[in-house]
């Protein structure tokens, strides 16, 4: 398996995974994005980067339809995941969900136990035959959020008595457990200290050898380590996209570049 | 009524004294209430509550301890105290005077008289009934009470009056209206807070609670006129389960209904009140709706629905009329749902409107039942406190 | 608080409508205030009645039966010392069903084989085979033994244990049977023992439930107050015990035997305190009210034959002793 | 410390669905999805159903205590009978009975059916007086007395007509009925068909059933639920006045200030138990701690109120303190954290986000409380009441009855109107309860919000 | 207003504004602070770094007794503030609160309008004498968080409605405008792009000049740029406390050293 995943990611992969085109989004009057189109490659990590409060955390819950749960947002345009369009009318955004996982902003873990709250999406989706295998399930992905070492004598205890960049790393390890086909991260490292952040960025950069990771940071630096692609957000545009190295080196627009040469950390 | 105007009086005095304390609080400060330790209106509550709780709990107690006695007296002292209140406050009114904390802890001493009306409530319960229990088991053994298989009063004495059939027709009852209200309400709680439209929502959550206000005469109106031989001729009889029309079903059945809006209103609120993050972490990782609902809003919500279920559960229990005209007045101890039944709460009442001597065994044993009743509600409610403890999933 | 200026009456819920009939005359009628009538039940009267003499404790207690020694020993020990017992007349008891249903002719010993628990077949002490009112006399129509009866709440009941089925007891000679072989006492006992198979139904209620529940089971038989049957003869119909039809006449003449008397009870003390409190009395057993042409007997009060006696106990404010 | 393994999480080889097909595990998430949905919108569906059968049946059966029969004849107030000595002495006028206007009204009665030449088989003298109200000339007799100038006169009286003809025009009675109903005749309600061909007969809307009196056995087509509507008024004020802030107050001190030790568990199982414990024992504890020992008058709202407020505490309390359990807790830190106190973290924030909470255990204690008769039965308000209390707070302590009470009485009643009656107050009550609610549920949507 | 605050700030301070000595925290059972001695300074940034779930936040919510509300927490040994033992009995905890300010880790605004969200502090303290100074305290707090611009047109809509970056600044004003005497932010920056995040620091240095502040965070950078004192935090144990210069020049305890070589960004 290992090798397979090694083999794998020295393929070079264009295919596009998500494609959105003109999309569209207002709460209630404001017009939150703007004619956005973008395609997302399948093996690819793509990084959305912009001030805050531009638009990528709306743009990345519409890619998984998690902005139905605001009653007032309305998206408008055309978003399709593997050629299909997710928000055509037969489509179960369930079914949707559970091929592109989301890890918020916000870290909210589930009022359960640590290991209940990793063994959510594996329980619901079945993805484990017996307790062994939900177990290795649970250990594989606390691991992967290098959570595992500071949490498994208590895997009993509620997932929301967790120190803050404890709960992000839980809440990471319960979007990987579910094994989606497309992960969306909004800044998933915000509360975590370096050498979590270099283990959780080890960790996207293992999951782009078979699925198709964005992530939403606001560290250039992290963006430039971890993505092949990067998309700059301004005001509810999309103002550049592009390779990674082209947008940080050279970017097109006046924009990317003053908001890029602006870094601090 | 000069008790009346004492009152208005001392009130309009606190009202003064709000006024002026505020008013010289600010002065104190030279116009900058940044300079007081205290927000001005603290001060003035400072003096309101001072000058009106004392004199309002002389009054109280006055009332309280001399009904009828003269109140020629009370108006001025009570006016004396309010007066000396306000002199104090406005003494003590200085910039650095702590006057939240003190208006704090006197409101806080307000909340905590407040619970204990709950306690003295228990408390009167008990002494209203004490003493005539003891009555009755003076007249009659109490094993025979506790531990008696018959219900069967009788005027000219020779009763026999065990509890037990009662006992076993009140959990019955009970399970068979709580088996349909609270699946059927905490449906209703779940679809509206996670379901339905808005408009839906707005007409279907008061709609419902109008059941809660039906009297309850209607319901046993209904269960008696309706429900009641619907159930005897379609399945009491083809099922060769007697041939009652008032039963233990028919009561359940129509008692549910009624409590429906206990468990669907309450839990709605609770349900609506769990973080709305808390269903996107669960629908983000793919769950359907009615997952989320289960595995994640309704542990968070647990204990305000048992609080909602324990709730119907108290209605059920205390309910006559449904009982009365639904499960008939026949105690009895069967296990066959079409037999008519009868609850300790019925009894009670019976007993106590009834036309018996009142000093006879017959007419005391309401108390005993309305006392044996509290303990064991009490027991039960122990039980739920321990499992809702155990079982509580806090969010944040 | 102002001085009580009404009139407070509690008590038994069968009293309730002809207090209220005369309480309503008499507001009408005088410069008093209409008197205010609770029900709650004979024996809750009573205890408020003797709860002490004052403002706050009620007048009159009304009762369909009387005062109880220990009840007079209560009152005494509160301070109610002068209580005057005023009757004001009987109550029938009568056995209805549905209008259209059969036609009943009963004695009490059919409704002794009927409702009891165990009962004398072939000379021997059975529980009772019996399922339909035909196997228990052959005149009696073949309908299913259903009966309504009174809970056990009610003094209607003590009355239908006593005079029906006590009294069919013994006319049916079961009586005699039992005690020779249960015993004196359990004799006794057995002759009020009801079946609890459900072919006698206990209504706690009041006779509107009652009539519900013949109209909900056709063949049910229900005992009922002569007021209430005489309010709604167009459902019910009335069945005859030892061939005697209820009427307020044939109850006041003694021919139908199962009747009681009402009563309602004074607190003397009260009298000049409370306003208008002995004129209430004089006017509730004045003929014009509780007279045979009076509206009370019109309602379905029969009318006590002694009743200008009363009319003079009430005016001589005679107490009972105690 | 690297708890990142090489190999990433694995994944079980799927092939690459559409999302347009779902795999038969989704399959079967979606049918429970169906059903858990169904269930939900069956449990409405049933709650509504229910709601609107019984609605039903109470509109059908009350409606027609809206709707009165009333007679119009022209009455001659004789000198003869009113006022013997013809001096207008009000003390004299009072001692003419209203046996006496009954019999005013008879003849009235009987000459116009002479002079309408209305001729009915085996019409008796007593269908003939039977078919005026015993009300009637209580009524008369109280407008006399009023206005004793009229005595002399003749006026068109509109009289009450008794209540099975009432009810003939509400098809409660028929003429097969009839024939077998001691109380009346069919050739009584020939007559009363042969006086509204002559439109003196007429079924008119009951206004005053909403504003007069309870009225004996006899005459259900009197009686009406003013004092019961004024009663229940005045106990739903103590109730409000008392049980909403006590009971707030209460769970506030209890969740958010009190000490989680024994003590609190002890008060906390103790209120949830109080709402377990039969009405009638708050009657019982009524009896015994307001009237016997508070020494507070019988039949008064302001005991019927008390013992309703210690028995809706328990509702609000539980109902409250659930509400203010679901506060997120880091709406309180964030009060804390810019240096508000306890007090006003709670007052200003989670208060209001508590408020829906609230207010629904207010509706339901306070639906509750409207409709209770059994702790009333105690205190002396389930009782017959003629005169009408006054205004608060005096009326606060005098008899009165309630709309519960009103319904229970009336249900247990000889006379069949009084089951239209009871159906009536029934009615009356559901729209008091509405009124209540309507500000209530107004409010509890305007705070209404999730975060 | 502005000349003042560069006067002051030239003027060196050194007086200690806190001091914690022995403090120890238990979650129940689990010792998550242990014996921590540390003097934080008046009108001086101090730095709290270390690992994610060391005890940062915990320590922190000790300072200004938030502790108190969770109910499993016991704290032990004293921390004084201005000399007087926080921890007495006779001390008010709403008075201490008032005057150390808290910008929790996780933003989290009150359900209310933003402008009620920032008004909320200077209304329950007296701060403002009128409607119009209240306006110019809101302001002006939401300027120093960077936040202005883009809420002046929406000062009515709910502060829940942010985006997470904007939440988090809209605390930081929220607590700024109470004006505290020390300031503590919990990884204020977390969410912020860079440009907002220099805003932060900038208000931060301006507080300096007056107060007292002390912000965690897993920047190394931002800790070096913002702070004169740092405090490296391990497992529970204050390893070092020392001038930031120091510390991250010249740590004394390998801990300390490994934790800030391994740094990535
Ligand atoms: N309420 C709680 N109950 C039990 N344990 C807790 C609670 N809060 C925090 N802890 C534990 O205490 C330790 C310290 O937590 P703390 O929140 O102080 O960490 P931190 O340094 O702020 O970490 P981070 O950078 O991730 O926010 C952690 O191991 C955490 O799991
Ligand atoms: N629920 C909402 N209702 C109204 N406006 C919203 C809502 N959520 C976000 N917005 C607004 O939409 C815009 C984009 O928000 P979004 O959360 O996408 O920003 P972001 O790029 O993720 O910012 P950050 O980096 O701060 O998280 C912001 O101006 C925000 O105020
Ligand atoms: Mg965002
Ligand atoms: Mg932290």
């Amino acid at each position: 398996m290992n090798d397979m995943t090694l083999l794998e990611r020295s393929v070079e992969q264009t295919e596009i995974k998500i494609s959105a085109q003109d999309v569209q989004v207002w709460y209630g009057e404001k017009h939150a994005i703007k004619d956005v189109n973008v395609d997302l490659l399948d093996k690819t990590v793509t990084a959305f980067i912009g001030p805050s409060g531009c638009g990528k955390s709306t743009f990345l819950r519409c890619l998984n339809r998690m902005n139905d749960t605001i009653e007032s947002c309305r998206v408008g345009g055309r978003i399709a995941l593997d050629g299909e369009d997710i928000y055509d009318r037969r489509v179960d955004p369930v079914q949707l969900r559970a091929r592109v996982g989301m890890v918020f902003q916000k870290p909210n873990p589930f009022p359960k136990s640590i290991y209940d709250n990793v063994a959510y999406g594996p329980r619901i989706h079945g993805l484990a035959r017996n307790r062994a295998e939900l177990d290795e399930i649970v250990e594989k992905s606390l691991r992967g959020a290098a959570l595992w070492n500071e949490v498994k004598d208590r895997l009993g205890e509620p997932g929301t008595g967790l120190s803050g960049g404890q709960q992000q790393r839980l809440c990471i390890a319960r979007a990987v457990a579910t094994q989606p086909e497309v992960l969306l991260m909004d800044e998933p490292c915000s509360a975590l200290d370096p050498i979590a952040t270099s283990q959780v960025e080890e960790l996207i950069d293992q999951l782009r050898a078979e699925f198709s990771v964005v992530i939403v940071t606001h560290s250039m630096q992290q963006a430039a380590r971890v993505s092949q692609k990067t998309a700059f957000f301004h005001l509810g545009n999309l103002v550049e996209y592009g390779n990674t190295d082209d947008i940080f080196t050279n970017p097109r627009d006046p924009r990317t570049e003053s908001y890029i040469s602006g870094r601090i950390g | 009524m000069p008790v009346s105007w004492t009152l208005l009086i001392v009130l309009a005095l606190a009202a003064v004294g709000y006024v002026v304390t505020r008013a010289r609080a600010i002065a104190q400060a030279g116009g900058d209430v940044r300079r007081l330790h205290s927000r001005p209106s603290y001060h003035g509550w400072h003096a309101a509550l001072l000058t009106a709780l004392p004199a309002l709990f002389l009054i109280a107690i006055w009332r309280f301890v001399q009904p009828s006695a003269e109140v020629t007296l009370l108006t001025p002292l009570a006016l004396l105290l309010a007066a000396a209140g306000l002199a104090f406050a406005l003494i003590r009114t200085a910039p650095g005077f702590r006057a939240r904390n003190a208006v704090e802890s006197m409101v806080k001493g307000l909340l905590i008289l407040c619970s204990i009306i709950a306690i003295l409530t228990t408390a009167g319960i008990v002494f209203s009934m004490l003493f005539e229990t003891g009555h009755f088991f003076q007249k009659y053994s109490w094993q025979d009470f506790f531990f008696g298989t018959t219900w069967s009063p009788k005027f000219g004495g020779g009763s026999q009056l065990g509890i037990l059939p009662l006992l076993w027709g009140t959990i019955y009852i009970s399970l068979i209206a709580l088996a349909v209200s609270v699946p059927i309400g905490l449906f209703a709680a779940i679809y509206m807070s996670e379901y339905a439209s808005v408009r839906l929502r707005s007409v279907a959550k008061p709609a419902i609670e109008v059941l809660a206000g039906i009297p309850t005469i209607v319901y046993g109106l209904f269960a008696l006129i309706t429900v009641g031989p619907a159930l005897r001729d379609w399945f009491a009889q083809p099922m060769g389960l007697g041939s009652s029309a008032s039963s233990v079903m028919t009561a359940g059945l129509v008692m549910g209904i009624m409590l429906i809006p206990f468990v669907s209103s309450l839990s709605d609120d609770i349900i609506n009140a769990v973080p709305q993050s808390l269903r996107d972490g669960a629908l983000g990782l793919g769950s359907t709706q009615s997952e989320t609902v289960r595995k994640v809003v309704l542990p968070a919500a647990l204990p305000g629905i048992v609080g909602a279920v324990l709730l119907a559960a108290s209605r059920a229990i205390g309910e006559t009329m449904i009982v009365v005209l639904g499960a008939g007045a026949a105690a009895r101890m069967d296990l066959n749902p079409f037999e008519a039944m009868t609850t300790i709460t019925v009894k009670i009442v019976s007993q106590l409107t009834g036309d018996n001597d009142f000093a006879a065994p017959e007419t005391l044993v309401a108390f005993a039942l309305g006392l044996t009743l509290f303990v064991t509600t009490l027991v039960l409610n122990i039980v739920a406190l321990y499992v809702v403890r155990k079982y509580r999933e806090q969010y944040e | 608080a102002a001085a009580r200026d009404q009139i407070q009456i509690s008590g038994s819920s069968t009293v309730l409508p002809y207090a209220t009939i005369v309480a309503e005359a008499f507001g009408e009628n005088t410069d008093f205030p209409t008197p205010v009538v609770e029900s709650g039940g004979s024996s809750a009267g009573l205890k408020k009645f003797c709860e002490g003499v004052g403002e706050n404790t009620i007048d009159i207690a009304n009762a369909s039966r009387p005062i109880k020694d220990s009840e007079k020993e209560a009152c005494k020990a509160a301070g109610v010392t002068e209580i005057m017992e005023v009757r004001i007349g009987y109550d029938g008891i009568v056995f209805a069903s549905d209008i259209s249903g059969n036609d009943f002719a009963f004695t009490s010993a059919d409704w002794f084989n009927a409702l009891s628990a165990q009962v004398v077949k072939d000379g021997k002490v059975v529980a009772n085979p019996y399922t339909k009112w035909s196997e228990i006399r052959a005149d009696l129509p073949d309908q299913e033994i259903l009966a309504f009866i009174p809970g056990t709440k009610h003094g209607t009941r003590e009355v239908f244990e006593e005079k029906v089925i006590a009294a069919g007891c013994k006319e049916s000679g079961a009586a005699e049977v039992f005690n020779t072989e249960l015993g004196e006492e359990a004799g006794e006992q057995a002759c009020l023992s009801l079946r609890t198979d459900g072919k006698s139904v206990d209504i706690d209620g009041d006779y509107t439930e009652t009539l519900a529940r013949i109209q909900s089971a056709k063949n049910g038989i229900g005992v009922f107050g002569l007021s209430f049957y005489e309010n709604n003869t167009d459902k019910l119909k009335v069945a005859t015990i030892g061939g005697i039809q209820p009427s307020t006449e044939s109850i006041a003449s003694g021919e139908y035997p199962v009747s009681r008397p009402l009563y309602f009870y004074l607190k003397k003390q009260h009298i000049g305190t409370v306003p208008g409190l002995k004129e209430f009395a004089e006017f509730f057993v004045s003929d014009d009210l509780a007279g045979a042409g009076g509206p009370l007997a019109s309602y379905g009060l029969v009318a006590d034959p002694e009743l200008a006696a009363t009319q003079k106990a009430v005016a001589d404010e005679v107490t009972i002793a105690q | 410390m690297s708890d990142a393994t090489i190999e990433g999480a694995p994944r079980a080889t799927q092939p690459k669905s559409s999302l347009l097909v779902a795999d038969p595990h989704t399959r079967r998430r979606h049918a429970a999805e169906a059903r858990f949905r169904a269930y939900g919108l069956g449990a409405i569906v049933i709650s509504m159903v229910m709601l609107v059968v019984l609605l039903f049946t109470i509109l059908t059966g009350g409606i027609g205590a809206f709707r009165q029969t009333y007679l119009e004849i022209p009455v001659t107030l004789e000198d003869a009978q009113l006022d013997k000595n013809g001096n207008r002495d009000p003390a004299d006028l009072r001692k003419v009975l209203t046996l006496t206007y009954g019999k005013l009204l008879q003849q009235s009665l009987e000459k116009v059916v002479a002079d309408k030449g209305i001729a009915i088989a085996d019409l008796s003298a007593k269908d003939l007086s039977g078919l005026i109200s015993k009300e009637a000339p209580a009524r008369l007799r109280d407008q006399v007395l009023a206005n004793p100038d009229l005595i002399g006169q003749t006026i068109t009286a509109r009289v009450l007509v008794n209540g099975r003809i009432d009810g003939y025009y509400k098809g409660r009675v028929t003429m097969d009925s009839a024939l077998r109903d001691a109380n009346t005749s069919p050739a009584q309600l020939q007559l009363a068909d042969a006086l509204k061909a002559q439109g003196m007969l007429a079924t008119k809307w009951n206004w005053s059933f909403l504003t007069s009196p309870d009225a004996s056995d006899q005459r259900p087509e009197a009686a009406g639920v003013g004092i019961a509507i004024l009663g229940s008024l005045y106990m739903m004020l103590v109730v409000l006045v008392l049980a909403v802030p006590i009971g707030v107050a209460a769970s506030i001190y209890l969740e958010e200030f009190a000490p989680k030790n024994r003590w609190t568990d002890i008060i906390e199982v103790n209120i949830s138990n109080l709402a377990a414990v039969p009405s009638i024992v708050f009657g019982i504890l009524g009896l015994a701690a307001f009237i016997n020992f508070g020494g507070l008058p019988q039949s008064a709202p302001i005991v019927g109120g008390l013992v309703l407020t210690l028995m809706t505490l328990p509702t609000i309390i539980i109902a409250t303190r659930a509400a203010l359990k679901a506060v997120p807790p880091s709406i309180r830190d964030a009060a804390l954290g810019v240096g508000a106190s306890r007090m006003q973290s709670v007052f200003h924030h989670v208060l209001p986000l508590a408020m829906p909470g609230i207010l629904t255990g207010t509706i339901i204690g306070m639906a509750q409380a409207l409709g209770e008769t059994a702790p009333l039965l105690l205190i002396g308000m389930v009782a017959f009441v003629k005169n009408f209390p006054s205004a608060p707070p005096e009326g606060l302590f005098e008899p009165a009855s309630a709309l519960p009470v009103q319904v229970y009485n009336w249900t247990q009643r000889a006379d069949p109107a009084f089951i239209e009656r009871a159906s009536g107050a029934i009615i009356v009550l559901l729209v008091f309860l509405l009124c209540m609610n309507v500000l209530a549920i107004l409010l509890r949507r305007r705070f209404e919000r999730r975060w």
